[in-house]
């Protein structure tokens, strides 16, 4: 049996706590964006998710994602409602850590992750149905991709490509899903008038914080130990953000002649999503180069939406989508055994191999995420209804979907 | 007797105010409001698409008063709410009925 | 001498850190429940505690709860002023950690524990007499009840009860104070409106999500090593309030045909209110089960007040006496020494015993605490007197008691 | 080559995460204060401060202020991009964690440095001058100072001054800057009227409780290993603002006859600001007299801006001068080398000479600061122009600067 | 037909409406506002400087009503608005000179 | 003149505002109000007590214009505020005695 590190243990056990916060931070920053009238439905969305996806983690979620291996698809039962995950490493995973750590480390991302799918279809869907898609996805897209990428025999991981904090599970995953939805629901009534502005501003921004500080915990805390990796993986996860934010600002202060507080906090959370994959096998400078390039890009990815014409409300795809695409192929750039022995070199260190294993991943990730995702929805449509009634969507999700208001100022 | 309602750009309100009383107004109602006219609104840019907000806050002055204070109490907004920019507001005067002090069930000037 | 654990120290203070941010989350998860005209005089209340327990607390309060025991009641004055607390570990408390630490760490349970109370009385006391009764109840009921449960020699856990991170200390013990301040102060005017409704429930989930970030620090952190049982109490912890979150908006939803918001942050703190005794002794399927039934037990509490007639303000006792005496009633059920060789089994595996300390330690507590804070209450209004005049309480708290208005929008 | 210890590195980069959640914490405490109009404005400052000085620090900051000395002044080039700053510890600074870990959790100093100067011009400041002083200020300032105190070989740590966690080099150095700004700026249209009155306390009061809470990372962490110094320096920081917070509020309820919520919020931040420098050579008894001093004297420093006549808007030079000056003479009394070996005795300990070395400290750092910006802030004017119109300074910075409305109620 | 507007305490809206739906009243729109008057107002306290706040928020209650309703309406709100206290508030009558339902198109006294 | 008063729901209020404009209204205000009447408010749920609120967001548009054009907008209202839902509220049609432009000065239809 491996012995706990304390060093380790207390590591992840708060970095868990860190990313845990990242979901009510998703709140408040999508909360901050839609109307007074849809706060607490938008909000709500996000809490009951921690919840609900954390009940599911528990009893079949954890062990179809990281089970044993079924043909590099899927994670079998053996740890059924957590059935023998115990207080002693499993050193398949981390070798110096409680098996509970890891498996409540990685509960945190399950629940991000279809949290953020709630931006694209923020303020015009059933409580209900939102619950079953949630409930349905989370067994469905989010339990196998996370298998795959890594799961010990998924098939991702064994093609050898690089995912260290979710490039591809959490945020690729999410954003297809996220386009799925923007489709299948169509776009919200008065779209393109100010109307739609952002009620409170100032709660993105608590929001944006909050989920960069959680981050430290998602990124760093993905190297399992808390020595030379997680240091080097809290670094460049701070300066890609870093990066991104001046970047999309920039970018926006050229083409709109104002720098906006929503681009800083967009930019922001745009470096750290692409920064994800590539934390734990890129250094500092490139990570500046990710970041930069993240926050430009993902600016360029929420214009196109007013393009293709679809409304994807809270930018889950422009941000997410386009962040973890450039960040996932970055790290098959960047990445670097200098930084981690235990990592890859990328295409710029001698290995366009790696470059397109990440491709590959990307690719699969998006089609079977957008494709599951999309027959989801149509089905809950089918049955539950996907959509508020005009008059509700009026009303607001608080009033119609919770009986509730947010304020009485 | 007569209601005055001005309305006005919002950073003059104390100063209004301080001009009123000073002329003999014992009380007012103020509200927020949101003013459309001659002078333009503004742009607001949310991640890079650019709205034209048309409405500019302005607050609105209520006055009931005597007829003969009327006249005064109109120059004296006139004066001190001017800048000379668009958007300085207006003041209208509208004819009243009756008035009554809820306190004391006082009428007419008395309820003043 | 014992060498401090520079792994386990790390995650002691850094839980310290966490169970701090939990007041000011209290303070918001109120201050969003009361009126605009009330939000600072309630957010005022916690915060202020923070300063004056925490000083009472290095004076005197830490020696009273974990000095030298006389008679199993009080602990002895050797700790006067911090003296002889130090940067070495005491291992009758925390054998790997500095005294320092283990002192800080439980003076951030003897903050929250007074500010919980403050909801039963919000938007109708004057500062001056929360002041002085706060002092007096920290000294007079928190030190004792603690030294009772935690402190070496106290006749409850000599008694063989289990508390492990404050189920009585904390939340039954603060309820009792709370029925007693409800009852004395009376009623608010206008109850049963919707005047009284919410102000800003953004606010509130904000604080709710504070509350369960920093309990992990609360729950974990009290294993005072950052092993394996560390991991387990994090684990059972978080399932809970999952649990508990999702069966209040189940039942809510049953009950009055929505889910709502307030409901899902409501329930988390139920889940975790009922967690915290158990949480060191428990596997998280029964976790799962406590946290299911304090949620509908802690729903169904909050409106017996209505039955009742008491104004439980914002439901301290409906949420903190229901959850915590349903979470040290199920250790009693639960505990298992496969968890915790620390702990003891309960009656579910095979120790009947252990329920009847539990529940003897619930009714010690319940009894002594409401008894003295009654009479403390009388006391102060005797003196001071406790309520706000009718146009003190019309005009609100911020205005009448701090000179201060919360927004200008 | 040292080896990095898991328990000192885990503490040391979830400090640094503490910390950087300071600035967006301070953003929300200046944001509330400031008017509606102004909120993102303000918050915006703060914010982009964290992504634009985290880049400079990366690049060159860093190695001006910590690398291999010159002359005492300032550090050479050699980390310029982090060049040699790996995974190893460097231990000259801190040798049980990667050098990564130490840069970091310096950058992050470096950050919430020139945001707390955004204090004194509040509401009245151009973006683009903004930047452009925050980036010269960062690395003709900070730089410099942060070597004579901290880097090995500066002048101020050869002289034996001690700055635990950064009275001089944060506090002391911005409120300089602060003083500077504010002189040069002018005051603020309608100063002395209810128009300019805070927007949101709740706003500010959760400001200054992730302040609070990130602040046991500033000092704490500022011990680099997780031993029982850091458990001292979490102790008496805490202490320490509880104290302040008290004495700040009694000292108002005397004068004014109300005790007010933003008293205590402001109090809890002097209180953290004078520990500061102390928090790791004092005791718990010298911290709440620290703290109870600072409530009281940066109460009345405040109070002197109005018989002086410049508007330093939020108090930057009443709190962070005022508190920063208290408590690095307080250092020079109260230090004790039964705290920290590694420390020295105080005056009251029987070495007045540290009195007399803090003393230098904190002329110089003021001195230099106070002329620095000044240059800089006058150059900046005549360049850009520093003020925003009259008619922008009506419609405030959130429009006129980026064109976005705070809220839509 | 007439407008009744009445400034009230705040705290008296859910009874004042309640009575006057008892008088036959079936609409009424109601907005906050802040109120100068001699209803002082208070002090405010930011870092010990004190400010005096000279407006207290009110509610404007606004009641179009045919003219026989009108005194009986006037009559209600003097009964259940009033404290006897300063600041109770005001009621104003005003000529109206037409109404109509937008749901409807019915004009005077149908669109009531 | 007449001031022309509209009772409105919120979401209405930037098609009303179009079509003034486009009939040559050059200025507005607006401000949020809450309205009681037959369309019925909702309930409320807080911690499983259930509450009726019985007012519901309405936005009222002040419009003041010469005697000739007051039909038109009552006209342009009642067409584009118009769902035919209960709750699309009324519109109320003032008499004014006098109009003023702060900025000039400037009296009667020139101030409009
Ligand atoms: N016809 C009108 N009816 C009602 N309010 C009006 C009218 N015209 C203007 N206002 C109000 O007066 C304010 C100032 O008018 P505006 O045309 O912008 O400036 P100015 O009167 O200085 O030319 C507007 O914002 C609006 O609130
Ligand atoms: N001349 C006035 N014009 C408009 N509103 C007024 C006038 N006088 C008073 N009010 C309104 O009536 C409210 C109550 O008036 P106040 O003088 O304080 O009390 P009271 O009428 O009981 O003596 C004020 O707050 C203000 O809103
Ligand atoms: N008598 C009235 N006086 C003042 N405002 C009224 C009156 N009746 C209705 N209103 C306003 O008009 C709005 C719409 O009225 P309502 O009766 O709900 O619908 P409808 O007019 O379509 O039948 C109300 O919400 C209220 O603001």
């Amino acid at each position: 049996m491996d012995a706990v590190n304390a060093g380790d243990n207390a590591f992840l056990i708060l970095s868990a706590a860190l990313v845990m916060l990242m979901t009510p931070g998703l709140a408040l920053f999508y909360g901050g964006m839609v109307r007074a009238k849809n706060v607490l439905g938008t909000i709500m969305q996000s809490f009951f998710i921690v919840a609900v996806v954390s009940l599911l983690w528990a009893i079949i979620g954890y062990t179809l994602a990281f089970g044993p291996d079924f043909g590099g698809l899927i994670g079998g039962l053996a740890w059924l409602g957590l059935n023998g995950v115990g207080q002693e490493p499993f050193a398949g995973y981390a070798a110096t850590v409680p098996h509970l750590s890891f498996m409540i480390f990685q509960a945190m991302f399950a629940v991000i992750t279809p949290a953020l799918i709630t931006g694209a279809f923020a303020e015009r869907m059933k409580f209900s149905s939102f619950l079953l898609f949630t409930i349905a996805w989370s067994l469905l897209v989010y339990s196998p991709v996370a298998h795959w990428v890594w799961g010990l025999g998924g098939w991702v991981r064994t093609l050898g490509a690089l995912d260290f904090a979710g490039g591809t599970v959490v945020h690729i995953n999410a954003a297809a899903a996220a386009l799925a939805a923007a489709v299948v629901m169509g776009r919200r009534r008065g779209l393109g008038t100010p109307d739609l502005s952002p009620h409170n501003l100032p709660m993105t921004v608590l929001g944006a914080a909050l989920l960069w500080f959680g981050w430290f915990g998602f990124n760093a805390g993905s190297a399992l130990t808390a020595g030379g990796l997680a240091a080097s993986a809290f670094v460049v996860t701070h300066l890609a953000a870093a990066a991104a934010t001046v970047s999309w600002v920039v970018v926006e202060w050229l083409h709109r002649g104002k720098p906006t507080t929503l681009g800083a906090a967009s930019g922001g959370v745009a470096g750290l999503v692409a920064i994800t994959p590539a934390s734990g096998f890129v250094g500092p400078m490139p990570a500046i180069i990710i970041g930069l390039l993240a926050g430009a890009i993902c600016y360029g990815a929420v214009l196109l939406k007013w393009r293709l014409g679809y409304d994807d409300s809270l930018d889950a795809v422009g941000v997410h989508g386009a962040g973890g695409i450039t960040g996932a192929l970055c790290t098959g750039l960047f990445a670097s055994v200098a930084v981690n022995s235990a990592g890859a070199n990328g295409a710029f260190y001698g290995n366009p191999g790696l470059f397109i294993s990440q491709l590959i991943a990307v690719v699969a990730t998006l089609t079977y995420s957008f494709v599951v995702s999309y027959v989801i929805l149509r089905l809950v449509d089918g049955t539950l209804g996907l959509r508020l009634k005009p008059d509700e969507e009026e009303s607001g999700l608080d009033l119609s979907q919770h009986s509730e208001s947010a304020y009485t100022l | 007797m007569k209601k005055i309602e001005a309305i006005i750009k919002p950073f003059k309100l104390e100063e209004v105010k301080d001009a009123l009383t000073k002329v003999g107004v014992h009380g007012m109602t103020v509200s927020e409001v949101k003013g459309f006219g001659r002078q333009r609104g503004h742009k607001e840019i949310y991640r890079g698409a650019e709205y034209q907000v048309d409405f500019v806050p302005k607050v609105k002055v209520e006055v009931v008063a005597e007829e003969d204070l009327a006249g005064r109490i109109v120059e004296v907004i006139l004066t001190t709410a001017h800048t000379g920019k668009f958007g300085d507001g207006k003041i209208f005067v509208y004819p009243i009925e009756e008035v009554i002090r809820i306190r004391t069930g006082e009428r007419g000037p008395d309820a003043l």
